[in-house]
């Protein structure tokens, strides 16, 4: 049974990161580029793991396990925050939130 | 075409689908559920690699709980269609930047020289064991993983800092 | 036709796979009925009576008026999501039980695949937990999707109360694996063997009765169950998240919520009753006869209704059950069969134990308001199960320290 | 052992005070911070008391003790230690440094009792005596460099110690950095010396030295001598750089008499002694040290005969006595230059300390011509400084008697000795001797020339009196060490330091030690030692100064109009401080404000940093457009960056 070359995690990972970054510029919705960071997180987390296999160390796995974890974090206060955006504005939309400029 | 590949192609084109979806949706809602598939197809490839404890992890955290808190807090402030405002027209140049990048990365990677990847493929040596990890992560890593738990707590507070209700 | 003989373990998993649906299915249905039954001699009422004998073909009337019923989605709806709900509800619900065990691996297949479990994978807990946590999506998504008052609150109410007690019933089970100390089904089942004193079994309930008692509160409220069944509670919200579905979409959550019942007790029984495991030491030979004992009693019982109370078109139905019964019984006083169906025997006669405790309670308790179910998920249920997660870690350490 | 193990304890003392003192003094009452900083001297007293009982026994191998605390720095071969040694001479200076120090403490509690900043003035005085202690313990160039500039920051501190006072401020600077200009020397010389000898420790330094050759012509031992002499010079005051130490007369009077009279200024002294194994073998060093010394020793006796500030009088005074001490060092007799040392130490402080209880009782009045007629009101204080006086003309039997003699004998009949550099001696001790006469004169005889309605003179009390008795009592037979060398018998004084001078003496020059003629018999030995010239013209320098001031007082009006040139010349002390100021400072001042100022500063230093921030202002100004407020964007903006840098990244081939 051949192997799938670790190369082509390693594809699928940029890819999914570049539209990561894509969606992380396209999309206006404060949550909906809370959910393009995700992305690019998990795109990391493939490599992470994918690379961990290459070369046959765990380091790569515990490194992921962190990522999750700060991710979660990150959510509960980033969600927290959009909580409390649409409590005080009527938009979440965030080229409606332009106020700090010079 | 082995089983291995089989499963990685759907996987992957799962993933991609998704997270184009994710773009395109004019929904919140809708760009949450394509956001799980996409995490519920890099587990299973996760599975493919070997790593269970990773994949199992991956689930009951990001899809789990993470998105689950997505979805929650979208129904809560009930958000439909988002508006289409336009203000910034540096974010396409971002856009064709960021895509120069991805297509430059993939191909680099696809033609990179064997042997810049070192090591074996997925699904050759068996499942990572997860015994293992824990050691790792409880001898050398302790100090981070001690961090990260603090880490945890300060976002607990801080969350119920900013969801209070002031009154 | 050879690419069966080149993949033996598909077409076992394919063949094990159809089985347990079809037992489960009809699980369902018949769990079903027995809640009814239950319930309605709690009230001292007769329950379903006329459809078949004892009501016994009541959920196939069910079922098949469900199918009937006119399919009707709010135009307002999400339609895709407002289909996707009910789906991605049952499907996890059946997925989970494919990693329950239940019987011992030493019953296997030549090719040495055990037959009471579909995959028996090494961290098969994460994996039963992976699924379940996805089963908020289900009610979630439903509720959102009828884009309708109360539909989205019920959704709202459950998604909050999921994810709150999920919290708890993780931290509970914790403690049973810090002392199976492995993630594995059967294995956790092995710990279990033996027993004190000679007659007590070691089953983790005995050490770990508190974090059972967590467990079985944190499970009746993820299952949604009263006095937990904010999400449906007829008095605030109509029918809680799917007021708006009719038909067999609606049969599908009801058969999802039945469903999460069953795999929750199957995890019950297995984390803390010894799966299955006999309660008896193996020395007492005569427990082989038990289950085929059971039915003849059962046949025995069944032959005398027919011929004493039983009418018409019910006597003929009867007499059928009363032949099942007793064929079944006197199959299994076959020695051979007898030693096959032991550990499935246990198995289910626990399961059904804990459904019982289930419908009781239903039938008794008073159903919580919102804030005072969440008031007691965090600020009780939590902190007991961590702290008895502590003292076992404790206990545990505690000859590591003494002997350094 | 435990002091002489211990050698850091004598430092640690007053260091301790110091701190202590200024760290809490300012909250304490003048009780506390006397007790804490007389008590902190007067244990490193008795430490040192210790000391010589210990070193006492020491066997004569044992001698020069060396003790090594930590190594301090090290940059290759260049290593530093913190070491302390203790000789022969280290003791001299240790019990004269101490001892006086200690004193002065005590009496300054009087004197200064009144004053504000109390704390400060005797934080400051202790951390001069851990400096000044340090430089006289050192057991390496650097470390004595560090006690050397020690103590030349703590002259500075205290000559500015009414930093109100702009004159005062002024001083401290004057003093500072004229010293600077010495220490320049000092330290390029030690700079060479190490280039030289590979080390700057004394030891490794004497060892190789010893293995030289006496230098005929000049050579780079010269140089080093010479390069440490301008140091000396800085620091003692001696021409051409002396001219901060009059000006340091600002201070208060304990500091002008502890640190200018007494210790500090005799420091370079103390530095040319300690490197004589060096100086030896310089002879064109050594009589550069000699005529310096000459010259300043006539010419500050020259000014200080037409003074009327008492206590310029007596700084003019200070500055000839030292050179004095360097004539002696230049003429090979060093244990003489020390021995001067040790005594000027004892009647100058005493001088000093006189002088101040003499304005003290006036009430600040400092010009002589202002007094007059104190005898009877202060007979302590008269008496005292009358037997100081005494001291310092060189009458027989007094301590000043037998340095000076010693020193005049050396420069007479010593090793290197010039009839010329003997005449200067000489001519200067006759002026000495006239203008402390002329001192005494003016300020305790004749008829007050003062209000006596407004100023209402008084003894000084207890805690500066006795001192002064004290002082008096060593200014007497402080010099009786070397009393025996009158009738032909040995000097114990200079038997006590031949150690030192001898060890690494080159082999021809035998050092100075029996100077007295063995064939003749003692009766003829001491009639000549008193009937020798010094005594004679300071016999004729008292007798000039009574027929001056107390016989006929309209006499030195008289001569100064008949000579009026140079009265004026001297009065003016021969413009030197103007002379100076036009060759130096003007020209600096000068090149400072057109050059340095308005071209450097302005031009160049403003212009960038104004240029930098007008660049930066105006780019800040585009810059800011980017601050659009708007998320996406900003988005944008790291998308591209991110871009960009990994193209870089892989264009520039970081793989």
């Amino acid at each position: 049974m051949r192997t799938v070359p670790i190369e082509w995690f390693l594809i699928l990972s940029a890819i999914l990161f570049g539209l990561g970054v894509v969606a992380f510029v396209f999309k206006r919705n404060v949550i909906t580029i809370f959910m393009s960071i995700e992305l690019m997180l998990n795109a990391v987390n493939l490599a992470f793991v994918a690379f961990a296999r290459a070369h046959n160390q765990l380091d790569g796995l515990v490194f992921v396990f962190f990522v999750i974890v700060v991710a979660a974090a990150e959510a509960a206060v980033g969600l927290g925050i959009v909580i409390l955006l649409a409590r005080n504005r009527e938009s979440l939309n965030v080229e409606r939130m332009n106020l700090l400029k010079f | 075409m082995s089983l291995p590949f089989i499963v990685f192609f759907i996987c992957a084109l799962f993933a991609v689908v998704g997270a184009v979806v994710l773009i395109l949706a004019r929904e919140p809602i809708h760009s949450a559920l394509a956001l799980i598939q996409v995490m519920l197809s890099l587990a299973v490839l996760y599975l493919l690699l070997g790593a269970e404890f990773i994949a199992a992890v991956q689930v009951i955290v990001y899809a789990g709980a993470i998105m689950v808190l997505f979805v929650f807090v979208i129904m809560l402030l009930n958000m439909r269609v988002e508006e289409r405002t336009n203000f910034s027209k540096l974010a396409y140049v971002g856009v064709v930047a960021a895509f120069a990048l991805l297509l430059w990365t993939a191909h680099w990677l696809a033609h990179s020289p064997a042997g810049r990847v070192v090591g074996t493929g997925a699904g050759s040596a068996g499942a990572f064991d997860t015994v293992e990890l824990s050691k790792q992560l409880f001898r050398p890593y302790l100090f981070p993983f001690e961090a990260t738990s603090i880490l945890i707590l300060i976002a607990i507070l801080g969350a119920m800092v900013l969801a209070r209700k002031e009154e | 036709m050879e690419f069966i003989s080149q993949h033996p373990i598909l077409v076992a998993s394919v063949v094990k796979i159809a089985v347990l649906l079809f037992v489960v299915m009809t699980a369902l249905a018949y769990v079903t009925w027995l809640e009814r039954k239950v319930i309605a001699h709690i009230q001292s009422r007769w329950g379903p009576y006329y459809v078949g004998a004892h009501g016994l073909l009541q959920p196939l009337a069910d079922g098949l008026k469900f199918l009937f019923k006119e399919d009707v989605t709010p135009p307002v709806s999400d339609r895709l999501i407002y289909t996707l709900a009910p789906f991605v509800a049952l499907s996890l619900a059946l997925t989970a039980i494919a990693l329950i065990p239940f019987g011992p691996p030493s019953v296997h297949f030549p090719n040495g695949q055990s037959v009471f479990i579909v995959s028996d994978i090494s961290i098969g807990l994460l994996f039963l937990f992976a699924i379940t946590s996805m089963g908020v999506y289900g009610v979630a998504l439903a509720g959102w999707s009828s884009n309708s008052k109360y539909p989205l609150m019920g959704g709202l109410r459950s998604s909050a109360q999921m994810i709150s007690y999920e919290v708890s019933l993780t931290i509970s089970v914790v403690g049973v694996l810090l002392l199976a100390n492995t993630l594995n089904f059967n294995g956790i089942i092995e710990g279990q063997r033996g027993y004190w004193l000679h007659f007590i079994p070691r089953w983790h309930v005995v050490p770990q009765i508190i974090g059972f008692m967590c467990y079985i509160t944190a499970a009746i409220a993820e299952t949604n169950r009263i006095p937990f069944d904010l999400p449906e509670a007829e008095t605030e919200l109509v029918a809680g998240f799917h007021t708006e579905y009719s038909s067999f979409k609606f049969a599908m959550f009801f058969m999802a919520e039945y469903a999460n019942m069953i795999t929750v007790s199957c995890l019950a029984t297995i984390l803390f009753l010894g799966g299955w495991l006999s309660p008896f030491p193996d020395s007492w030979a005569w427990q082989l006869y038990l289950p085929g004992a059971g039915l003849v009693l059962l046949g025995a019982y069944c032959a005398y209704d027919t011929v004493m109370h039983m009418r018409g078109i019910a006597r003929i139905q009867f007499a059928v059950v009363t032949v099942l019964a007793l064929g079944g019984g006197a199959l299994c006083l076959i020695p051979a069969v007898a030693v096959l169906i032991q550990g499935p025997f246990w198995f289910t006669a626990k399961i059904l134990a804990i459904l019982f405790v289930y419908i009781w309670m239903r039938g008794t308790l008073p159903r919580f308001r919102y804030d005072q179910l969440m008031s007691f998920g965090w600020k009780l249920l939590l902190p007991v199960a961590l702290a008895n997660l502590v003292i076992t870690a404790f206990v545990m350490i505690l000859p590591l320290l003494r002997h350094g | 052992m435990p002091i002489l193990s211990h050698l850091w304890i004598i430092l640690a003392l007053p260091l301790a005070g110091a701190a202590i003192n200024g760290l809490f003094g300012k909250r304490w009452p003048q009780s506390a911070v006397n007790s804490v900083a007389v008590g902190s001297v007067s244990l490193a007293f008795l430490a040192v008391a210790e000391l010589v009982r210990e070193f006492s026994h020491l066997a004569a191998d044992q001698i020069p003790y060396v003790g090594n605390y930590f190594t301090w720095m090290v940059a290759g071969p260049f290593a530093v230690d913190f070491s302390l040694q203790v000789d022969q001479l280290t003791i001299v200076m240790l019990l004269t440094v101490s001892f006086v120090g200690m004193l002065i403490h005590i009496y300054s509690t009087g004197y200064m009792a009144h004053e504000g900043g109390y704390y400060r003035f005797f934080s400051y005085l202790n951390l001069f005596m851990f400096f000044m202690l340090t430089l006289v313990m050192a057991a390496n160039l650097i470390v004595m460099f560090v006690g050397w500039e020690g103590v030349g920051l703590c002259s500075y501190l205290l000559i500015g110690f009414w930093f109100l006072k702009k004159s005062a401020a002024d001083a401290g600077k004057k003093a500072f950095i004229t010293t600077r200009i010495g220490d320049v020397g000092f330290t390029v010389g030690i700079l060479l010396v190490f280039a030289t000898f590979g080390s700057i420790s004394f030891g490794d330094i004497f060892a190789k030295a010893s293995g030289m050759a006496v230098e005929a012509q000049t050579g780079v031992l010269t140089a080093i001598c010479l390069l440490l002499f301008t140091g000396a010079i800085g620091k003692s005051a001696q021409l051409p750089l002396y001219v901060w130490l009059p000006d340091a007369m600002e201070g208060p009077t304990p500091v002008s008499a502890l640190i200018h009279a007494a210790t500090m200024v005799t420091a370079g002294v103390y530095m040319v002694a300690r490197m004589n194994p060096l100086f030896s073998r310089a002879p064109v060093a050594m009589l550069v040290v000699a005529i310096v010394g000459a010259v300043t020793a006539f010419y500050s006796a020259t000014i200080g005969l037409v003074q009327t500030d008492i206590k310029k009088v007596l700084a003019y005074s200070t500055v000839s006595q030292l050179g004095y001490m360097f004539l002696a060092c230049g003429v090979g007799s060093y244990a003489a230059g020390i021995f001067h040392l040790m005594t000027h130490a004892f009647f100058k402080g005493l001088l000093f300390l006189a002088a101040g209880s003499v304005i003290h009782a006036m009430g600040g009045e400092q010009d002589m011509m202002k007094m007059g007629g104190l005898r009877t009101k202060i007979p302590v204080t008269y008496w005292t400084m009358l037997i100081a006086t005494l001291a310092i003309a060189g009458i027989p039997g007094f301590a000043g008697f037998f340095s000076k003699d010693e020193i005049l004998e050396a420069a007479q009949s010593g090793p290197n000795a010039h009839f010329w550099l003997w005449l200067l001696g000489v001519v200067g001790a006759g002026l000495t001797s006239f203008y402390m006469f002329r001192l005494v004169f003016l300020t305790f005889f004749g008829a007050p020339r003062y209000d006596e309605h407004h100023v209402h003179v008084h003894e000084s009390p207890k805690n500066m009196t006795v001192p002064l008795v004290i002082l008096a009592f060593l200014s007497i037979f402080g010099g009786w060490f070397a009393a025996p060398r009158l009738v032909g018998g040995v000097d114990y004084f200079e038997r006590f330091l031949a150690p030192v001078f001898s060890a690494y003496a080159p082999p021809m020059a035998e050092p100075a030690v029996i100077v007295a003629e063995p064939h003749t018999s003692p009766a003829v030995t001491l009639l000549h030692a008193l009937t020798g010239w010094p005594v004679i013209v300071a016999v004729l320098g008292l007798l000039v100064a009574w027929w001056f001031y107390i016989k006929n007082t309209d006499a030195p009006k008289r001569l100064a109009q008949s000579v009026h040139a140079l009265y004026t010349l001297l009065l003016n002390k021969y413009y030197v401080d103007e002379i100076y100021a036009a060759l130096i400072v003007r020209p600096l001042l000068w090149i400072s404000t057109n050059v340095l100022w308005h071209v450097v500063d302005e031009g160049l230093i403003d212009g960038t940093v104004n240029g930098t921030a007008s660049v930066a202002r105006q780019s800040g100004g585009q810059l800011r457009k980017l601050q659009s407020g708007n998320t996406r964007s900003y988005a944008a903006w790291v998308v591209i960056g991110a871009v960009v840098f990994t193209v870089l990244l892989v264009v520039l081939g970081i793989r």
